[in-house]
């Protein structure tokens, strides 16, 4: 399924979507099915998963602990795609991973990986849209959504410019910072989704954890929210997993969902 | 943009791979850095801290025994001599004193053995910014004794306890503070790496070395080398030393660690030999030669020299030595203390384990001619620091 | 010979109180000496040393951020950035070349804490002399790794196991073997203290410092120093940095070690003030101000820097306090520790501890109005060998 | 007793010399007594006291460490001379002790102290005929000897001057090195009796340790022979000091009786 259809359908319904990020591999392979099986049942519109790398500047402690036991359970980009071919969801899959992995495979390859396992999308937080222009072409000619990260220090220029090339949705960066839980949501973010003028769909992520932030959050203008720590949390507790992620996946759409009535 | 990305690479190399909340600031510091990297009164100031406070130039050194030793004429640039005890202050200088001009309040950066992270802390305290370095935890048990000099020099020396605890984490951890603090931060990187504009600036802060030389072999001999070797971690001090040569009839050498052999697994190398055997890869905001496995994984690296201990490298190397301007080799930790004992035995001078392997190079290399007659060996630092690792080697 | 004793002498301190056995080396070294010391050839070849080795002239550098603190406009002068770390070498660069010239096979020397030992045997390297270093058993325990780095440079370093097992009795030892391998041997004392010409002979040597400073001064501020300060143990890095100023007006203040207290016992000093407090003795060859018991018997002096730890003080320094044309005064430890630290935090300079006294004089005598308007302090090391002591004293 | 009318006496009767050192109070004031009368006993015709100095730098490990054994014994300049008051000896004694602690004293009180005390002659082994005159015009006043060292290495100008001054005897060094027991005499001691030309005995140091080698050197043509770091070696041991003070004395003496004969 593409990103845009799912947000459209969203619209329809008057969502908010709730994308959700876990990383593959987590701790096992076997284990990313049940956990991604628990999460659409929660009601998950869009599911993220992270392609496990060796360096994740862009994430905070809690992912990188997860990319860390993932590659410890074998994860490997191979493995990845033929765990996501099995998964056969009706729901949108995005792939996150940084820009090595992709580079080392090939870009062509990548892509056709992606479109041939069923991946609607890719987020890679270390390319900016200044480097990104080879990967851009391969998106395209395999009809993957090159999701492009904004964040509050995005100049205007440079705003501009993400905006004409990104496709699917418009990943906004909630605060300076790195991923990871918080217990408040910034003034900033507000401001940011203002400044975010597209007709492309806008989720905002980094440090959302409960259904009233996402709610707050939808409310304030965003399309959809994104949430990646607090779901990463939970596997590393390695308790009551499956039941926890769908439970804190349905609070969370809930409150995406309240917030636009 | 295209004229501007146009310059961030040297070759297909460099560019900035790093998220999207740190463009800003890399643009800033590209600004800034193109503003004040010619102004007058910026570089009146800098070599005012680099004479003074740093007790530059460094002497070139007729290492006549040494010579004698190993069959060629060798001169030894003692960036030993250089506060601190290495060629880092350069750098650290030269980025503290821009911080202080872009009106940053804070300085942070990542550290491995501590060589980087000390620079950090006697410019941050000479320039009165607040100074916090990052370090894997495991490094700050194994250094101790740096982690207590930054202390002392009003630095907060932060443990990471993530990942391996070792300096990949460091530079991990660093980045996410930048991420953060972007706006009254600079993140002062410690080598020719990164993302643009760091491996220009800091290759250019450096070439102060190579400057000097130019003039010291002139008056000494009334020529330039024929070779120029250097030994090359992230590659600062090569690049510092190569650069004024780059366009001039010399031979760079560049030596990596050749750490216990040149194998490989999955997961980790013996060495950290990135420009003999690294691929095409994108590390730490950079497109550059990396230890990587086949997924694009990076490899953990080894060296008995913790500053030479990293999988990437400089773009500009990369490019170099793919356009064979520079000759990338190494030298085996075995090879580096050999060297490292000839140097203390014959010269009265115990260099750093970093470029002892730029020594040890040239004891193997010399018989074959490849080097010329006279040869320039950068001693990028002093190897008190050094002592406990030779010590334990010799039980 | 009447002539000869003369000049032995300053004032009624100096001399040559030594075994009849030793005589005719130390006139041989006074012949050679005088030949030398203005010699053309000789002094080309030690500048170079100075220069290219030892990474000469030092810098002068204002220290902006300590000026504010202590309310007076301090210049330091960087022995700290001498190769191995002190003003040291400039001693041992030129006893060795002078051994050199007159032949000697071999170099003798004692050491405390070790930092003379390193300095003669990067000498002894440089110079290709075989060299051997006493030290007290116990020192070698407490300065490991300056054994090491002695040892390293192919210096053979001896355990001296009597008496106290600390520096007197490797002065003593030292003196032993030079009585018995006299012809062949070189002794090279560290500092401006033992017979005639040693004390002479150091000073020169070590006058390096102050004739950079009369250049340096008048550069950036077009006229002398109100004042000097340096800390003194034996007295050389401030004889050195004296001398050339004793003509001029400016005062000179030499800082000894006030260790714990003023106090002594008929066995020990809780400090090492000879200048402050010792009385007109005969000790290690030379008429001086000893620390001495009211038989005669030496003390045991203290210090928190072991380079300051000594019961005795060159000859000239105490015939300059008679006549008053230096003044003598000190530093508790503490203080040393409080102006240690900063110079660490406001400066990015970690100085040794003995330097941190002079700096500790300044400290508390800035306000008096004393030192005038500019102040020079000779930072004559580095402290990197002291960070495991002030590690200690933090606990 | 003067030193110079002992030589005449033992010239008288064709001996040699044997010249004694142990250290005052080594290892308590009281058995300095005892041990100077054993070695009296054995025959010893000058007795050479040390005043304990705390940096004996002329001095060999073994007289060290009686010196220290001294020290930690209480000895003082006070009680060396109330000690060597007490003896009432009828051969000549010698003091030897380091500059410092003459100078300490005070040069004229030192020298009548040691007339009072019936001491003949001083050893300064750390002061040269360059720095001795004020000492040299005390002992004048309190006819006392000066005695002056000379060495191997001593040059021919030196050696005038030397010969010149010095009264009692002259302590010839048999070696370069400090004192201390050796198993050989150096060649080169032959040599300096020879170059010592003067009417002033001459005794001869430094390493000797049995009748044998004592034999040796006044066949050479020495006046005497000193011994001191043998002598000291024994009461190092404490075994049996007395006795053996006493026999090593008789040894060494018959050994320079011997020799001339
Ligand atoms: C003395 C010394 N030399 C060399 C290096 C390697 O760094 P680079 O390759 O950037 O010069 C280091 C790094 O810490 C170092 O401390
Ligand atoms: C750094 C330093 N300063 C000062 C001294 C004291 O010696 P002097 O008084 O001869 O300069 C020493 C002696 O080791 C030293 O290492």
């Amino acid at each position: 399924m593409r990103i845009s259809e799912k947000f459209r359908q969203l619209k329809g319904r008057k969502e908010g979507a709730l994308i959700a990020y876990i990383c593959a591999g987590d701790p096992t392979p076997a284990a990313t099915k049940e956990y991604v099986t628990a999460l659409v049942r929660g009601g998950v519109d869009i599911i993220e998963l992270g392609l496990p790398f060796s360096d994740p500047v862009a994430d905070g402690p809690t992912i990188q602990a997860g990319i860390q036991r993932a590659l410890e359970g074998g994860m490997t980009p191979d493995i990845f795609f033929r765990t996501i071919n099995s998964l056969k969801l009706h729901i949108p899959i995005v792939v996150m991973t940084y820009y090595n992995l992709i580079f080392k495979r090939g870009l062509e390859k990548f892509a056709k990986d992606c479109a041939a396992s069923g991946i609607s999308g890719i987020i890679v937080p270390d390319l900016p849209p200044e480097e990104s222009d080879e990967l851009l072409q391969a998106c395209k000619e395999n009809d993957i959504d090159l999701i492009y990260l904004v964040a509050p220090t995005t100049t205007k220029e440079r705003m501009d410019r993400i905006l004409a090339e990104g496709t699917g949705f418009i990943y906004l960066v909630a605060r300076l910072g790195v991923t990871g839980v918080r217990s408040d949501v910034a003034a900033s973010t507000g401001e940011l989704i203002k400044r975010v003028k597209t007709n492309t769909p806008k989720a905002v992520g980094f440090g959302i954890s409960n259904g009233q932030q996402a709610a707050r959050i939808i409310r304030a203008g965003a399309d959809g929210v994104i949430v990646g720590s607090a779901f990463v949390d939970i596997i590393a507790k390695g308790e009551d997993v499956a039941a926890r992620l769908e439970a804190l996946a349905r609070e969370l759409k809930e409150g995406a969902e309240v917030a636009i009535n | 943009m295209a004229n501007k990305l146009e310059s961030t690479k040297f070759g297909k190399y460099g560019g900035q791979f790093v998220p999207e909340v740190l463009m800003p600031a890399l643009e800033e510091l590209t600004e800034y850095y193109e503003k004040f990297k010619d102004d007058a009164i910026f570089n009146e100031e800098l070599d005012y801290y680099l004479r003074d406070f740093a007790g530059r130039p460094s002497p070139l050194y007729f290492a006549k025994r040494l010579s004698k030793e190993y069959g060629v004429k060798i001169y030894l640039k003692r960036e030993d001599l250089v506060h601190g005890g290495a060629h880092k202050l350069n750098n650290t200088l030269g980025q503290g004193l821009l911080a202080k001009y872009m009106g940053k309040k804070r300085i942070i950066a990542e550290t491995g053995a501590g060589q980087h992270g000390t620079a950090c802390a006697m410019a941050g305290a000479t320039f009165g910014i607040n100074t916090e370095v990052y370090m894997g935890a495991k490094d700050t048990v194994r250094q101790r004794m740096n982690v207590y000099r930054m202390e002392l020099m009003g630095t907060k020396v932060i443990p990471v306890k993530s990942g391996s605890q070792t300096l990949k984490d460091a530079i991990n951890e660093a980045m996410r503070d930048w991420v953060a603090n972007v706006e009254t931060t600079h993140y002062m990187i410690g080598s020719v790496v990164g993302p643009h504009p760091f491996p220009t600036m800091v290759r250019d802060f450096q070439s102060v070395i190579g400057k000097e030389v130019r003039t010291q072999i002139m008056e000494k001999e009334g020529r330039f080398p024929d070779s120029i070797v250097a030994c090359t971690g992230g590659g600062s001090n090569a690049m510092g030393i190569f650069y004024p040569f780059i366009e001039e009839d010399v031979d760079l050498f560049a030596v990596e660690a050749g750490g216990s052999g040149m194998k490989t697994t999955d997961k980790e190398a013996l060495h950290s030999a990135t420009l003999c055997t690294g691929e095409d890869g994108v590390l730490h905001g950079m497109r550059t030669k990396v230890l990587q496995n086949k997924y694009g994984q990076i490899l953990e690296s080894s060296s008995i020299a913790a500053g030479l201990d990293y999988a990437g490298v400089g773009p500009e190397l990369a490019y170099l030595a793919d356009i064979g301007r520079l000759k990338p080799c190494n030298s085996m930790d075995s090879e580096a203390l050999l060297a490292f004992h000839d140097l203390c035995r014959l010269e009265g001078i115990i260099p750093a384990l970093e470029s002892s392997h730029a020594v040890a190079y040239v004891r193997k290399a010399a018989a074959t001619g490849e080097l010329g007659d006279i040869v320039v060996i950068n001693i990028s630092g002093r190897g008190d620091k050094d002592l406990q690792t030779v010590m334990g080697m010799r039980k």
